[in-house]
C-alpha cells in the first residue's frame, strides 16, 4: 500500500542512517531512500487522482487531491535536495566544517524531517497533524546548529523557542477545536479527525472557532513566516546547511501553511463569512511588503532569499485568504513554482558559497566565470522568482494580481509596489554576484545542478504551458479549500 | 497651353534668378558704399569676381575627402532648387507643389548641413569653429522662421507658398496685425541666415568675429564661386519668399505672358527697396557678439509666436 | 492572396523558426554555424517583414494557442496595426542581423552561442509582443523581451559600467511592465477575462480609463524612454554590442509605441483631448531633453542613444497630436497625426538602427567610442562614412531623405489647429510644432558634429589611426550588406511616402475609424497629400530629381566650361605654423555654444585651466538632474522605509516574542 | 463524588494553577522555579486524576501517571541536573521589573477571562471556569518567556505552557484522544531533550547561558 511506504519509507530511513549516517554510501542512501519515497508518492498521486479520495487506518490517514499534491511535491523536493546534498556534504566535510558524527545526525533528521512532514500532510487527525508540525521543529533544529558555530547556535535557538511557542499556540488552537468538536461529534478519537470536522463544520460553535482560529493562525503562522511572527526564519535558513535552507523554504512553510488553509475550511464553514481570509489576507500583505523592504537591506545571500520566501509565503497567504476558485489555484501554483525555484536557488547558492567560502554576497563575484552553470542557475533562478515571465511565478502572481484587482483592489498598489521594491533589491545583489569579475575557487568536488536545472524547466514549463492533467488536480483541490 | 507655358516660367523663373541673384548682392554692396561714405564698386562687382575665380587653380587641402569637392555642388543645386520652389515672378509654377515653405527650411538645411560638413573636411580649427557658429545661428534661426511661415501658413490655410501668395495677393485688403510681427521676425532671420550683420559679417575675416567665412576659407577658384554664387541667390530667395509673403502685389500666374513685364518690373522695384534696406539695416547696426546672436534670434522667434497668437486671437 | 494558410500562422512559424535558431545556435557553439544562423535569422525578417505588410490590408486574423493560462490560452490576433509593426521588425531586424553574422567575427564560440540564442530569444519576443491579444501573453513576451535584451546588455559584463546599465534597464522595465499590469487590471475592471476583446468590451468611466491611460502611457513610455524615465536609455544602449543596441534603439523602443497604440486607442478606446496633451507636454520636453543631451555627449552609443530619447518624444509629438484631435473630434487630423507619428516610428527604427550599425564598425575599426579621439574615418572607411551620412542626413530631417517625412507629416498635423474650438490648445498645438522645429535643428547641429568629428577632419590620435589601419580599415562584407540594406530604407521610405501613407491609413482606420480625407487618399504616388493638393503637398521624388539634375548641370557646365586644374596643399594656417590634429574642435568644443545658451538646463561641473597652471586641464562633467530629482528622492525613500523596517528586527529574542505575543493579544481583542 | 464538589475541586485546582504561574512571574531564583514547575504539575496530574475519575475515561489516568512521570519528577530532575553540571545558579534576571510584569500578568488574567465567558457555558458543568484560567495561565507563561534574560527560565517558562495547554486540554474538554497526548508528550520530552542538549552548546560557545549574547543576528 502506498501511503505506508510513503510513511514508512523516511521513517526506515531515518533509523537506517541513524546506524550508518556517517558511512561512505550515506549520502546515496539518503538519495535512494527519499528517492523510494518519491516513488511511493507519485504511485499514491496517480491512486488518488484516478479514484479519488481515500482513507486509511480508520480514519487516521487521509488523502485527497489538495494534500496528495502536497506530498507529491514534496517528496520530489526531498529528492532532489538529497541529490543535491549528496557532493555538497562531502564538500563541506572535505573543508572540514563537519565530522561524521554530525553527517550522520544530519542524514537520520534529514528522513526524519521528511518523515514529519508527510506525517503532517497525511494524518487526518488535527492532533497528529499538530504533532507532526512540532516534530518537524524539532528535527530540523539540531540541523540548523549543525555547524556548531555561535551563529548557528543562536539561529537554532532562536528556531527553537519562537517555533516551540508558536506551535504552542497552535495546541491551544486544537484544544479549543476539539472543545468545539466535542459538543457537536462527543468526546472520543474521531472528534479531531478532520474529514469528521469537515461534515459538521457548519455545526461547530462560531465563537470557539474564531478563537481557535487565531491561534491556529498565530501558532502555524509563525512557521509560515508570516510577518511580524517571521523573525526566526532568516536567522535559520542563513546559518543552517543549505540543504536544510532549502528544504524549510521549500517544504516546511508550504506544509504549515497547508496546515494553515486546512482550519481555514474549517472556520469558514463554521463562520459563514470571510473572517479568517480577512486576517490571512491582513498577514500575507504585511508579510509581503514587510519582507520586501527587508531584502534590501540584506548581506548575506542566504538570508536574503529567505525574506524572500517570508514574501512569497505572503503572497500564497493573501492568496489563500482571498478564496476563490482563481485565487485557491494560483496559490497552489505559486506553492509548487516557488518550493521549486527557491529550492533550486538554495542549490546554488549553496555551491556559490562553497566555491567562494562566504556567504555574504559582497564577497562573491563572477559565478558566470568560473562555473558557469551555477552562476546562470542563481541568475535564471533569482529572475524566476522574482516573477519574471515566462516562469511559472509570473503565472501564479499574475492571477494572484489579477484577482486582487477584481476582488480587493486597494490591495494590489501595495502587492506591486512590494514587487518592484523585491525585483530592485534582489536583482541589483544577485547581478554583481552572477556577472563580472570573479572571485571564485575550485570545488573538491563536483557539484550536483542537475536538480536546479530540472527544477528550473519545470517552472518555466509551468509559466508557458501548464498540463491538463495538472490543471484538473489543481482545480479539484482549489475546490476543495476554495 | 498651359502646362508647357507653366513650364517655360518655370525655367524662365529659375534661369532668371541664378542670373540676377549676383546683380541683388551687387546692389546692396553698392547701397551701403554710398551710405557709408565710400566710393561704391560696380552694381556688376560680383560678376566680375565669379569670373575671376572661376579661372583660377583650384587649391585643395591634402587630406581633403570627396565630400569637400562635392559640396560646392550641392550647395548650388540645393540654392538653385529653391530659387524655382519659390514664387518669384509667378505663382502656381508646376515644380511648386513638390516642396512647400516647411520642405524649402529643409532645402537650407541641407545646404547649411554640407557647407558645415565641408567646413570640417579639412580638419582646421577655423573650419570647426565656423561649423560650430554656423550651426548654432541655424537651430536658432529655423524655428523662428518656422514660426514665422506657420502665420502666413495659418491666415492662408496652406503651408504652398503658391497658396499663400494667391490667399494674400487677391484677397482684399485687410490688416493682419499677426502677419506685421511675422514680417519683423522674418526680417531678422533673414539677417542671420545670410550671414549679415548684426549676427555676422559678410566683409571679414576677423577669427574672432567670422562665422560663414571661417567655415568657406579652404574653398578657391571654383568651388569658392559656386558658394559665393550660392550665397547670392540664398539671400535673394529669401527677399523674394520675404516679399512674397508680406508684399505679393504684382505677381503674375503661371503662364500668364502680358502680366509677366509688370511683374518683373515689381519684383525688381521691390528687391531694389529692399536691397537698399538691408544696406541701411547694415550700416546702422552694428554687429553683435556671438553670444548675443542666441538673444536676437530667440527674440525673432517671440515675435514670430506673438503674431501666430495674434492671429488666433484676432481671427475669432 | 488567400493561399491555404491563414497570415497569422505563417508569421508564428516564422517567429518560432527564430526561436529555433536560437536554440540551434547553442546546441553547436561553432562560429560558422552562428553566422548561418544571423543569416538564417534575417531571411526570417524578411518574410515576417512581407507576410506583416500584407497583413496590413487583410481583415484581422485569429489564432489560440493551447499555451498559458487554464481560463486563457494563448490568443493571437494579427491586424493591420500588428502587421505594420511586424513589417518594422522584419525589416529592421533583417538588416541588422545581415549585421551581426559579420560583426561577432571576434567572440569565443561559446559566447556567440549565448548571444545567438538571446538575440533570436529577443526577436521572437518582440513579434509575440505585436501578436499577443491577451493580457497574459502579452506580459509575457514584453517581460521576455526585457529579460532576454538584457542579458544582451551585458555580454560584456566585466565592465563595472555595464553591469550597472543592466540593472537599471531591466529595473525600470520591470516597473514600467508592472504598471502595465495594473493597467491591464484597471481595464478590465472586474468585468470578464483579460483577452484583449473583453478588454476592448469593457467601458469604463472616464475617470478609471483616464487612471488606466497614465498607467499605459508611463508603463510603455518606461520602455520607450521618455522623460523621465529615460534614465536607462542611454545607459543600456551602449553597453549593449552595436547590432543589438541597433535592435533595442531601432525595434524595441517601437514596441513600447507599439503598446501605447494598442493600449491607449485600441483597448481604452474613447481617447481624450486632455490626455493628448499631457502626452504632448511629456513628448516636447522628452525631444528637447534628449536632443539637447545628446549635444554634450562625445561617446557616440550614448549620443545616439539620446538621440533615441529625442526621437521618442518626437513620435510622442505626433500621438499627441493625434489623440487632441481625435479627442475632439476631429477624426482626419488625429488619422493625420498618427500617422506621422507610426510613420517617424518606422524611420526612426532604420535610421538609428543604421546609425547605431555604423558605430559599431567604428567600434571595431578604431576600438573607440569616445568621439574626441576619432576624426578622418572616411578615408579609412568610405563604405562606412557613405552609409553613416545617409543615417545622419535621415536623423537630421533633411528631405529628400525619410525623418523629413515624418516630420513634414507633424508639421502638417500641428498646422491642423485651427479646426480646433478651445482657443488655448489651438495656440499651443503649433508651439510643440516649434519645439520639433527646435530639435530638427538641433539634431543637425548634433549630427554635423559627429560626422565632422569622427569621419572628416584628420584623425585626432595617432594610435587610433594606427589600430584603425590594423583593423583592416572599412567594415566587413556582411556588416556592409546590413548597412547597406538600412541605408536603402531610408532612401525608399523618404522617396515613396505615398505607398506607405496609405498602409498606415489603413492602420488607422482599423484602430481609430477613422482615415484620411479623401482628397488626400486620391493622390498618387509620385504626390504626397496630407489634407488636400492646395493645402500642402511634397515630392521627394521630383525633388529629388530637380536637386540632382540641377547639381549634376551645374558639374558638367563647370567642367565643360572650366580648366578644371586642381593643386594640392596643406590647409591653411592661419600663420600659425605648428598646426596639430588636436587642435580641430573636439566633441565637447562642438557643444560649447550650445552650454552656453541652454546652461541651466544642465547639471554641470567644469574645471577650466587657470593661466598659471604648470599643467592645464579642461574637464566637464554633465550629469541628468533627473537624477537628482526624482531616482536618488526616490532610492532614498525606499532606503529610508527599509531602515525604518529594520528596526523590527534587532536580534533580541524577547522581542520577537513580545511581537508574537501582541500579534496574538491585538487578534484576540479583534475577534471579541 | 458530588458533581458540585468536584467542580469546585477542580477549580481549587486551577486556582493553584494560576496561582503558581503567578508565583513563578515573580520568582527571581531559578532553583525555586523548577520546584514551582514541578508543584505545578502536580496541580496539574491531581486535576486530570480527578476529570478521569468523574467522566470515567482511563486514558486520562494515564495521562495523569504520565504527567507526574514527566513534569514532576523527570523534567525537574534534569533541570537540577543541568544547572548543577553548568553552574548556573545564579539568580533570575527580568527585563521588566517585578510590580510591574505583575500588574501587566493580572492584566492578562482578567483579559483572559472576558475572552473566555462567551464559550465557557459550553464547557461541562464542573469545568466551567477552567478554560479562562488556562487561557491565562498560558499567557502568563508566554509573558514570563518574554521578560526572563537567561535561558533556563526562559525554557521553564515554555514548559510552563505546556501544562496550561495540558490543563486545558484535560479539564476543559475532558481530556484530548489518546494518539494525540502520547504524541504531545514525547514532543515535550523530546523537546525538553534537545533543550538541555542547547544548554550545554551554548555553554560551549558563550560561556554562558544568558541570552543577550544572543542578540548578533540582526538587521543593521
Amino acid at each position: 500500500m502506498e501511503l505506508a511506504l510513503v510513511l514508512s519509507a523516511p521513517l526506515i530511513g531515518c533509523l537506517l542512517l541513524a546506524l550508518a549516517g556517517h558511512r561512505r554510501f550515506a549520502p546515496e542512501l539518503n538519495a535512494v531512500m527519499s528517492l523510494v519515497t518519491f516513488a511511493a508518492a507519485a504511485l499514491l498521486t496517480v491512486r488518488v487522482i484516478a479514484r479519488g479520495p481515500l482513507t486509511a487506518m480508520q480514519a487516521q490517514f487521509f488523502v485527497d487531491s489538495f494534500n496528495v499534491f502536497l506530498v507529491a511535491l514534496t517528496a520530489f523536493v526531498a529528492f532532489t535536495t538529497a541529490l543535491f546534498s549528496r557532493p555538497y556534504m562531502r564538500i563541506e566535510a572535505h573543508h572540514g566544517r563537519l565530522n561524521p558524527a554530525r553527517l550522520r545526525l544530519y542524514h537520520s533528521m534529514y528522513q526524519l524531517f521528511t518523515f514529519t512532514m508527510l506525517l503532517c500532510l497525511l494524518s487526518n487527525n488535527v492532533g497528529i497533524m499538530w504533532v507532526a508540525m512540532e516534530g518537524a521543529t524539532l528535527s530540523t533544529v539540531l540541523l540548523v546548529s549543525l555547524y556548531r558555530t555561535p551563529a548557528s547556535l543562536e539561529a537554532a535557538w532562536k528556531y527553537f523557542i519562537l517555533c516551540s511557542v508558536g506551535i504552542a499556540q497552535a495546541l491551544f488552537g486544537v484544544i479549543l477545536l476539539y472543545f468545539a468538536a466535542e459538543k457537536v461529534l462527543g468526546p472520543g478519537g474521531t472528534s479531531l479527525l478532520w474529514t469528521r470536522l469537515f461534515d459538521v463544520r457548519t455545526e461547530l460553535e462560531p465563537t470557539v472557532l474564531s478563537l481557535s482560529f487565531v491561534f491556529l493562525l498565530v501558532g502555524f503562522g509563525t512557521k509560515v513566516g508570516l510577518v511580524p511572527l517571521h523573525n526566526w526564519l532568516p536567522d535559520a535558513h542563513a546559518e543552517g546547511p543549505t540543504p536544510v535552507s532549502a528544504v524549510l523554504s521549500g517544504l516546511l512553510l508550504n506544509v504549515a501553511l497547508y496546515a494553515v488553509v486546512r482550519s481555514k475550511v474549517l472556520v469558514d464553514g463554521a463562520l459563514g463569512r470571510n473572517f479568517s481570509g480577512a486576517l490571512m489576507m491582513g498577514f500575507g500583505l504585511l508579510s509581503v511588503v514587510v519582507a520586501a523592504f527587508f531584502l534590501s537591506r540584506q548581506k548575506d545571500i542566504k538570508r536574503m532569499f529567505a525574506y524572500s520566501s517570508i514574501e512569497h509565503m505572503g503572497i500564497m497567504t493573501f492568496a489563500f485568504g482571498m478564496g476563490g476558485a482563481v485565487a485557491a489555484f494560483a496559490g497552489l501554483l505559486h506553492m509548487t513554482v516557488h518550493s521549486l525555484t527557491k529550492s533550486a536557488i538554495f542549490f546554488t547558492v549553496g555551491h556559490a558559497a562553497q566555491k567562494t567560502g562566504t556567504q555574504n554576497m559582497a564577497d562573491i563575484r563572477g559565478l558566470i566565470e568560473t562555473n558557469p552553470t551555477v552562476g546562470w542557475g542563481l541568475a535564471v533562478g533569482s529572475l524566476a522568482i522574482l516573477g519574471m515571465p515566462p516562469f511559472g511565478v509570473f503565472t501564479s502572481e499574475f492571477m494572484v494580481l489579477t484577482t486582487a484587482m477584481h476582488e480587493h483592489p486597494w490591495a494590489t498598489p501595495f502587492l506591486l509596489i512590494a514587487l518592484g521594491v523585491a525585483f530592485a533589491a534582489i536583482f541589483g545583489k544577485v547581478q554583481p554576484m552572477v556577472f563580472g569579475e570573479t572571485s571564485a575557487r575550485r570545488l573538491p568536488h563536483p557539484p550536483a545542478l542537475v536538480p536546479v536545472f530540472v527544477h528550473l524547466a519545470i517552472v518555466l514549463m509551468l509559466g508557458l504551458y501548464i498540463p491538463p492533467y495538472l490543471i484538473a488536480w489543481y482545480r479539484q483541490a482549489a475546490a476543495l479549500i476554495g | 497651353m498651359s502646362q508647357q507655358a507653366a513650364i517655360a516660367f518655370q525655367i524662365l523663373q529659375s534661369v532668371f534668378v541664378v542670373i540676377a541673384a549676383p546683380l541683388l548682392t551687387g546692389w546692396v554692396n553698392q547701397c551701403r558704399a554710398w551710405l557709408q561714405n565710400r566710393s561704391a564698386p560696380s552694381i556688376l562687382l560680383p560678376y566680375y569676381t565669379l569670373a575671376k575665380l572661376f579661372h583660377k587653380d583650384a587649391v585643395i587641402a591634402h587630406n581633403a575627402s570627396r565630400l569637400f569637392h562635392l559640396t560646392p555642388y550641392i550647395l548650388f543645386g540645393c540654392m538653385w532648387l529653391a530659387a524655382g520652389i519659390v514664387p518669384v515672378l509667378a505663382t502656381g509654377l508646376p515644380f511648386t507643389p513638390a516642396a512647400d515653405i516647411i520642405a524649402l527650411v529643409g532645402v537650407f538645411a541641407l545646404a547649411r548641413v554640407f557647407s558645415a560638413l565641408a567646413a570640417m573636411d579639412t580638419g582646421t580649427s577655423f573650419g570647426g569653429l565656423g561649423a560650430r557658429r554656423e550651426m548654432l545661428i541655424g537651430f536658432l534661426a529655423e524655428p523662428a522662421m518656422l514660426m514665422t511661415l506657420f502665420t502666413a501658413a495659418f491666415i492662408s490655410g496652406s503651408t504652398q507658398l503658391t497658396t499663400i501668395v494667391d490667399t494674400l495677393a487677391h484677397r482684399e485688403f485687410a490688416i493682419h496685425p499677426g502677419l506685421a510681427f511675422a514680417a519683423a521676425a522674418f526680417l531678422m532671420v533673414l539677417l542671420a541666415e545670410n550671414a549679415r550683420i548684426p549676427i555676422d559679417n559678410p566683409a571679414t575675416h576677423l577669427e574672432l568675429t567670422m562665422v560663414h567665412e571661417a567655415m568657406i576659407l579652404e574653398y578657391s577658384a571654383r568651388h569658392l564661386a559656386l558658394i559665393e554664387w550660392a550665397m547670392a541667390i540664398k539671400l535673394f530667395a529669401y527677399m523674394t519668399i520675404g516679399i512674397a509673403l508680406f508684399l505679393p502685389w504684382g505677381i503674375a500666374g503661371a503662364g500668364d505672358w502680358p502680366a509677366l513685364p509688370l511683374a518683373i518690373a515689381a519684383l525688381l522695384v521691390k528687391l531694389a527697396a529692399g536691397g537698399a534696406g538691408l544696406a541701411l539695416i547694415e550700416t546702422l547696426f552694428a554687429k553683435l557678439r556671438l553670444f548675443l546672436a542666441p538673444e536676437f534670434l530667440s527674440s525673432a522667434f517671440l515675435l514670430a509666436v506673438l503674431g501666430m497668437l495674434t492671429h488666433f486671437l484676432t481671427r475669432a | 492572396m488567400s493561399s491555404s494558410l491563414p497570415l497569422i500562422t505563417l508569421v508564428v512559424g516564422a517567429a518560432l523558426g527564430w526561436l529555433a535558431a536560437g536554440l540551434l545556435g547553442v546546441m553547436i557553439p561553432r562560429r560558422g554555424a552562428a553566422r548561418g544562423l544571423f543569416l538564417l535569422g534575417a531571411l526570417g525578417g524578411l518574410a515576417i517583414a512581407v507576410l506583416g505588410l500584407m497583413a496590413v490590408w487583410q481583415p484581422a486574423e485569429q489564432l489560440t494557442l493551447p499555451l498559458g493560462l487554464p481560463d486563457l490560452p494563448f490568443h493571437l490576433r494579427l491586424d493591420p496595426l500588428a502587421g505594420f509593426f511586424l513589417m518594422l521588425l522584419g525589416g529592421v531586424s533583417a538588416g541588422i542581423s545581415v549585421y551581426a553574422a559579420g560583426y561577432f567575427r571576434e567572440e569565443t564560440g561559446g559566447r556567440l552561442a549565448l548571444i545567438c540564442l538571446q538575440y533570436h530569444v529577443f526577436l521572437a519576443s518582440m513579434a509575440f509582443v505585436i501578436l499577443a491579444d491577451d493580457a497574459y501573453l502579452f506580459m509575457v513576451a514584453w517581460e521576455t523581451m526585457a529579460l532576454s535584451s538584457y542579458f544582451l546588455v551585458i555580454t560584456d559584463h566585466k565592465l563595472p559600467a555595464n553591469r550597472s546599465a543592466g540593472f537599471l534597464y531591466l529595473l525600470i522595465a520591470h516597473l514600467g511592465a508592472i504598471s502595465i499590469l495594473l493597467c491591464f487590471g484597471v481595464m478590465n475592471g472586474g468585468h470578464g477575462d483579460y483577452t484583449f476583446e473583453a478588454l476592448r468590451a469593457a467601458r469604463l468611466t472616464p475617470q478609471w480609463s483616464s487612471v488606466a491611460f497614465l498607467l499605459a502611457f508611463f508603463g510603455f513610455g518606461a520602455k520607450a524612454g521618455m522623460i523621465p524615465l529615460h534614465a536607462w536609455l542611454p545607459e543600456a544602449h551602449p553597453a549593449a554590442p552595436s547590432p543589438v543596441s541597433a535592435l533595442m534603439s531601432g525595434v524595441m523602443l517601437k514596441t513600447a509605441i507599439y503598446g501605447m497604440v494598442r493600449v491607449i486607442y485600441d483597448l481604452i478606446g474613447g481617447v481624450r483631448w486632455e490626455w493628448g496633451m499631457g502626452v504632448l507636454a511629456i513628448g516636447a520636453g522628452t525631444t528637447l531633453f534628449g536632443v539637447l543631451y545628446a549635444l554634450m555627449q562625445h561617446d557616440l552609443k550614448r549620443l545616439l542613444a539620446y538621440h533615441s530619447v529625442e526621437n521618442i518624444g518626437i513620435i510622442l509629438l505626433g500621438l499627441g497630436m493625434s489623440m487632441v484631435f481625435i479627442g475632439s473630434g476631429h477624426g482626419a487630423a488625429g488619422a493625420l497625426g498618427l500617422i506621422a507619428a507610426l510613420y517617424h516610428t518606422l524611420n526612426h527604427a532604420v535610421f538609428k538602427g543604421l546609425l547605431f550599425l555604423g558605430a559599431g564598425s567604428i567600434l571595431h575599426s578604431t576600438g573607440q567610442r569616445n568621439l574626441n579621439h576619432m576624426g578622418g574615418l572616411i578615408h579609412g572607411m568610405p563604405q562606412t562614412a557613405f552609409y553613416f551620412l545617409v543615417g545622419a542626413l535621415a536623423i537630421s530631417a533633411l528631405p529628400p531623405l525619410n525623418g523629413f517625412v515624418s516630420e513634414w507629416l507633424t508639421f502638417q498635423t500641428a498646422l491642423q489647429a485651427p479646426i480646433l474650438q478651445n482657443d488655448s490648445v489651438r495656440s499651443l498645438l503649433p508651439l510643440f510644432a516649434a519645439t520639433l522645429a527646435l530639435a530638427g535643428a538641433l539634431t543637425a547641429m548634433c549630427f554635423v558634429k559627429v560626422y565632422g568629428i569622427a569621419f572628416l577632419g584628420r584623425p585626432r590620435e595617432a594610435r587610433h589611426a594606427a589600430h584603425a589601419a590594423a583593423a583592416g580599415g572599412d567594415a566587413g562584407g556582411w556588416e556592409r550588406c546590413g548597412m547597406a540594406w538600412l541605408a536603402a530604407g531610408c532612401c525608399i521610405l523618404g522617396l515613396f511616402p505615398v505607398t506607405l501613407l496609405l498602409t498606415l491609413n489603413r492602420v488607422s482606420v482599423s484602430i481609430t475609424r477613422a482615415g484620411l480625407s479623401d482628397a488626400a487618399l486620391q493622390s498618387n504616388w509620385l504626390w504626397l497629400v496630407p489634407t488636400a493638393p492646395a493645402q500642402a503637398s511634397y515630392s521627394p521624388i521630383i525633388f529629388l530629381v530637380v536637386i540632382f539634375s540641377v547639381t549634376l548641370l551645374t558639374f558638367f557646365l563647370v567642367r565643360r566650361f572650366y580648366h578644371g586644374r586642381i593643386r594640392h596643399a596643406d590647409p591653411w594656417d592661419c600663420g600659425f605654423p605648428e598646426q596639430t590634429p588636436r587642435m580641430q574642435d573636439s566633441a565637447d568644443a562642438f557643444g560649447q555654444p550650445i552650454r552656453h545658451v541652454f546652461g541651466p538646463v544642465y547639471l554641470m561641473q567644469r574645471h577650466l585651466p587657470g593661466p598659471d597652471d604648470a599643467a592645464p586641464r579642461y574637464s566637464l562633467k554633465i550629469e541628468d538632474r533627473h537624477w537628482r530629482w526624482l531616482y536618488l528622492p526616490v532610492a532614498r525613500l525606499a532606503e529610508f522605509a527599509s531602515s525604518k523596517i529594520a528596526l523590527l528586527q534587532q536580534g533580541r529574542i524577547s522581542i520577537y516574542l513580545m511581537y508574537s505575543f501582541l500579534t496574538l493579544i491585538a487578534l484576540l481583542v479583534f475577534v471579541r | 463524588m458530588d458533581q458540585t464538589l468536584i467542580g469546585q475541586f477542580v477549580s481549587l485546582l486551577a486556582a493553584i494553577l494560576l496561582l503558581i504561574s503567578f508565583a513563578m512571574l515573580s520568582q527571581r531564583r531559578v532553583l525555586t522555579l523548577i520546584k514551582l514547575f514541578a508543584w505545578q504539575g502536580a496541580a496539574l496530574a491531581a486535576s486530570t486524576a480527578i476529570v478521569a475519575h468523574t467522566t470515567g475515561q482511563p486514558h486520562l489516568y494515564f495521562s495523569a501517571g504520565l504527567t507526574v512521570l514527566l513534569k514532576v519528577m523527570l523534567i525537574p530532575w534534569a533541570l537540577h541536573r543541568l544547572i548543577d553540571r553548568l553552574f548556573v545558579r545564579w539568580d533570575v534576571e527580568t527585563l521588566i521589573n517585578i510590580p510591574a510584569t505583575m500588574l501587566i500578568g493580572i492584566g492578562l488574567v482578567i483579559f483572559a477571562f472576558a475572552l473566555a465567558a462567551p464559550i465557557s457555558h459550553m464547557a461541562g458543568t464542573f469545568t466551567r471556569s477552567t478554560l479562562g484560567i488556562a487561557m491565562a495561565s498560558i499567557l502568563i507563561s508566554f509573558l514570563m518567556m518574554i521578560v526572563r534574560r537567561k535561558a533556563v527560565p526562559q525554557v521553564i517558562g515554555f514548559l510552563a505552557m505546556e501544562n496550561g495547554l495540558f490543563f486545558a486540554a484535560t479539564s476543559a474538554t475532558y481530556g484530548m484522544p489518546l494518539v494525540v497526548e502520547l504524541g504531545v508528550a514525547l514532543d515535550v520530552l523530546v523537546g525538553t531533550f534537545i533543550f538541555g542538549i542547547f544548554f550545554f552548546h551554548i555553554r560551549e560557545q558563550f560561556d554562558s547561558l544568558d541570552i543577550r549574547h544572543m542578540e548578533k543576528l540582526k538587521e543593521e
